[in-house]
């Protein structure tokens, strides 16, 4: 019985452990998100603001929508069916293009 | 020479064709049609079942030591390289945005992992030793090359019934959960909408997301360190933007492959002797045990939340804790929908999700650290 | 002479192991296809019999065409150009998401 | 340090270049040549010319023992994981549908072995011991992986002249069978139609199928269950229809890069000292008998069905039965296409063909369990 | 078994970090934004960077003997693997014609490496011992997988600076070389028109362009032997023109996974004690040295070359002889495009920078050879 | 100072050696451009060489007109952003039809 005590102690310790990683994992993205709102510039804030609250929205409503028709379907609809596979650019090529004819670019392409 | 003596050699095939052999390629078998037929998990368990089937036939010699699935498996399994690069493909398919949005979503990916510890403890009492019964609990982590690294480190004697049960199950996620999510939730719970306005998320923060959290798991749990950093490295390569071509060979070629070896070398360890004993039952039923587990204590979590949030939290997204990623997200979402077709949680129920993957992770590094130290590895 | 005797042995050992070999798989291929074929359905059976019957017709028609076309225009043609390179499908999440919606589908997609 | 010592170092390779050197990079243009110019197999003679070239620099030491061709050939061809993984790729691209519907069509791809023993026979007639002479006969299969899977085991020495033989040949098919075609049939029997209405043949028969014949193949004939197994998982990919990554992944970069590296690998064994002798001059000659040997055993068991049938059989389809999948297949509709523009017979053809290829693979695994118990390996 | 003692466990992440880990962790951030968000060669320094975060992940074990990143390393930098199979890739992407429609360009090539034996000289005064010395030296050559090559065979444990500095400098190029343009021409010489008229290239010349090459330059510097002909492999399986799966192959799954692994398993070398030093920083000064003199060593040859054929040539494109393919060449005809936008020189530097390409190749193996003899390996 | 003496004579020595190396490369270019020209047929080579001319002005003339263009659209412009990814062909199965249907073809397309 001395190995299933043991194993409690693991199965207490480990749960414990994990909850305070989670846990820490919570305060390093509530830091990432808050320094990085931080540092989107602060006059178009408030509009990006509205405007993200209303993408999301619209993200929500266009998602319930796409649910809802996924629904209706037949049952061999699959709305998530294509994988997000990345179109291949110019890499090599293309970079050092770029860097020639801009010499500080933040970040140009939403990806 | 004694050309007579090629005869019997001509039926060596069926000579040296034992009952186990039988019983195995039958299970082989039965794996390709669940995976063809029924489309369990296809792209593991059709490799598993067709490289079970060759380390069934008598004297092919595949799994033997200069056989291609021996090859395989010392390349791929031995050294971990397959899970690990197969999580850096399935990193670059992960959208963290959502967890982002809601960070507080990320304790049900804590709560999602007492199946891990608690399958352990049922594994000890039913007389596994330890590294078997860590080895077990970690097809609590619900996620198959977490599952995989943590038994070829601990227990490789066991990965394949382990994989199969990961595997096998993570595909009946829609059969396993609804009992469950029914027995344990009300109505009035499941019928609970949230909100989604979410803080916008910068592209910045979702790159630094990776870096950060590969920084703070690595140090915490130096064990989980492979693991999740191959995830994150295919995270970064995805949310980078610059690096298509790098982040295109991580979703195709490398995880193709990866998960195509992956599986047959790991079928190719199914051989009578190891596989057909009462362990593996036992296995199965102690890795579905597993599934309901943390099942069960995601819902419980999620309760807990909805209680504390003052009902504003669907206790259902709690079941999206558990990983199987990203299969057990959409379920809650779908479940609260069939309650009521105006309840849409698909954004709540992927941030548990993500939270999940992330979790199991954690929870098999820990699970790696500890009784690694118990044992003395 | 020894060796040669040997290997007039292993000629006509090898070519009967080899035709006794395909006889099985000619076995295994009759027991397959009949096997198979009684599991399609009774009821239409006759019409997909005489359906499969004019698609291989066609088939074949097709074929003729195309191999005469072929043999008229310039020795470049190709007309196997293209391999059959398979679209990459949805994979894990598709086949979740499938699960998720139908719980014993048979198969679904003609591949 | 002697300074001036480093002078004649700087002329070392000339000074190191030999005569043999010479004419192997000779050789290495012609292979280049024949390949980009006149399409002879180029993916494969181009990288095998390219090896050559690379392997006859000297002091280049790129098949010294560190040397990357040294490197792919230990990683690829020595453990035969080259010619498998092209294998998987070949099967995903085979249809096996014309044979299913005419199953005794199987029968030709027996009969198109003939010329793999008979080569063997001669070669032994020719000196050659029975290790080579069995690589040497295994040219009649046919079949660019099953050459050098069988040539790897039984005499490595002799790898790339086989290997070269093999693929030429293969190449040149469509000059070496008709003249054989023409000399063996009559025109009436060239003219005979056939009619073509099969069975048809279920989904579940072509996914069923790849997995019946590995465990027949593999019970009967061991030996034969890597090339048999890899070939049919490859097919059986294709079939399931639920594993459309792994397929793609199947019929592109795995099967391209190891093309690649086998090209180069086989090449870089041709050095000047085991390429330049009597014996490579043999083996060509013998290769070429044994695709002679092949068509007209084909041939004539097509005019044995043609006799048994009634005349309701094409004996030209015979010819298709040696394998060099597909391009046999095609010669043959093409020949009675030529005789008669409405005679298509191009079904029937590929269904000898592709058993053919299958009659290749067995026969490869019986040549190796039949001399490799005489030799004791 | 003492439970107590797992609690300092739990620490040992925190416990074992050091002042150094918390630098190579500074710095592996810095290589990161670096590339994701200024764009510098992420295809390298992104997987770079995050090779280097693992390392200094304290008992996360990726860099020890049997973690993935070792094996990496092992399986791709020790044997050379890696740059090579880069620069299959990178051949099939560059296009001769330019060089072969002017070859007297090819001068060019040579005096763009000047930097290489001139980094050394200042190399050896600063006191490097000269294996070392010729390593950085190499950084002149202004190649990625060239310096990869030459830095692994002669002095491995410089490999990260020297990769880093490479590869940052690279992709600095539009910075560091328009000062000294700028300084070494008058505004009169970039002014200078340049007609292209070239002698057609055939489509022959292409295609024997890459193996005559290869064996010119094969049996002049056989220790150039492995980079040159894998670049000339990759631009024949593209000028082949009947090998398109292969020329495919090598452009797409074979160099991302290459780049991907190689810049892993370069960072996972970048361990506190091994970089943290003042020999890093002397590297990536003598780098920088390195790039200028090259510049202005192609500039002042452009200038000579300008004179001498009565001022019909540009001395702008001396600054695209030092490689950097294909940036430099486009620098340089931008630059005069810039002084007048009538002014159209781009094939011209196209044709210097391919002629560096080589150059820079060949100068690598002549200083392996040299240095190799002298060292005695 | 020997060892800088050392450098100095290996620095001499290399940049002679490549120097050697590349005028052999420049004769290989010259050999190999004048025997590949004598290989095109005499009679159209009059007719090539205008043609080619005019097609390399004509490829200034574009190279000139992108890069111009490059320059004035905003620093986003990648000119060459797409790798020449090769079209994945027939391989195996197209070269054997091929072959088939032409036994002695030179080369077929440019590439
Ligand atoms: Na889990
Ligand atoms: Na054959
Ligand atoms: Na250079």
């Amino acid at each position: 019985m001395n190995a299933l005590l043991l194993s409690l102690q693991i199965a207490a310790l480990g749960m414990g452990l994990v909850f305070g990683a989670i846990l820490l994992l919570w305060l390093m993205m509530i830091l990432l998100t808050t320094l990085t709102r931080e540092k989107e510039s602060a006059a178009d804030s408030a509009e990006a603001d509205s405007t993200a609250q209303a993408d999301s929205k619209l993200q929500v409503a266009l998602l319930a929508v796409s649910l809802a028709l996924a629904e209706e379907e037949s049952s061999s609809a699959h709305p998530l069916d294509a994988p997000p596979t990345a179109i291949v650019s110019a890499w090599q090529l293309g970079t050092r293009t770029r860097q020639m004819s801009e010499k500080s670019n933040f970040r140009r392409h939403a990806q | 020479m004694d050309f007579a003596s090629l005869l019997p050699e001509l039926l060596k095939g069926f000579s040296n064709f034992t009952l186990g052999n039988g019983a195995m390629i039958l299970a082989a078998l039965i794996l390709i049609y669940l995976a063809v037929f029924k489309e369990i998990e296809p792209v593991l368990l059709l490799p598993i079942g067709f490289g079970c089937l060759l380390a069934n036939i008598p004297l092919a010699g595949m799994s033997a030591s200069e056989g291609m699935m021996k090859i395989l498996y010392e390349a791929g399994i031995k050294t971990e390289l397959f899970p690990l690069l197969i999580f850096v493909g399935v990193g670059a398919m992960i959208d963290f945005s959502p967890l982002l949005a809601q960070p507080q979503m990320v304790l049900l990916g804590a709560a999602g992992q007492f199946g891990i510890f608690g399958t352990l403890t049922l594994a000890i009492a039913l007389g596994f030793p330890l590294n078997q019964a860590a080895s077990i609990g970690v097809i609590g982590a619900i996620d198959g090359p977490t599952s995989i690294f943590v038994a070829t480190k601990l227990a490789p004697e066991l990965l394949a019934p382990i994989a199969v049960a990961a595997y096998s199950y993570m595909s009946l996620i829609p059969i396993i959960q609804p009992p469950l999510m029914k027995l344990l939730t009300t109505k009035k719970e499941r019928l609970i909408k949230m909100e989604y306005a979410p803080k916008p998320i910068s592209k910045t923060a979702l790159i630094f997301f990776p870096v950060a959290l590969t920084l703070v798991v690595g140090l915490l749990v130096p064990e989980a360190t492979p693991l999740i950093s191959m995830l994150m490295l295919g995270n970064l390569l995805k949310t980078a933007g610059v690096v298509d071509r790098l982040s295109a060979a991580a979703q195709n070629e490398i995880i193709n492959i990866s998960t195509l070896f992956l599986g047959l070398a790991v079928g190719s360890t199914m051989s009578a002797s190891a596989f057909l004993n009462l362990d593996t039952g036992k296995i199965m039923l102690l890795g579905l045990f597993a599934f309901a587990l943390d099942t069960v204590a995601g819902l419980l979590f999620g309760k807990l939340m909805s209680f504390l949030s003052g009902g504003r939290i669907n206790p259902l997204i709690g079941a999206a804790g558990i990983s199987a990623f990203p299969m057990a997200g959409r379920l809650a979402a779908k479940t609260a929908n069939d309650e009521d077709a105006h309840n849409f949680i698909l954004m709540h129920a992927m941030g548990a999700n993500t939270a999940g993957q992330l979790g199991s992770v954690i929870a098999g590094g820990i699970l790696l650290s500890t009784v690694g130290k118990i044992l003395g590895i």
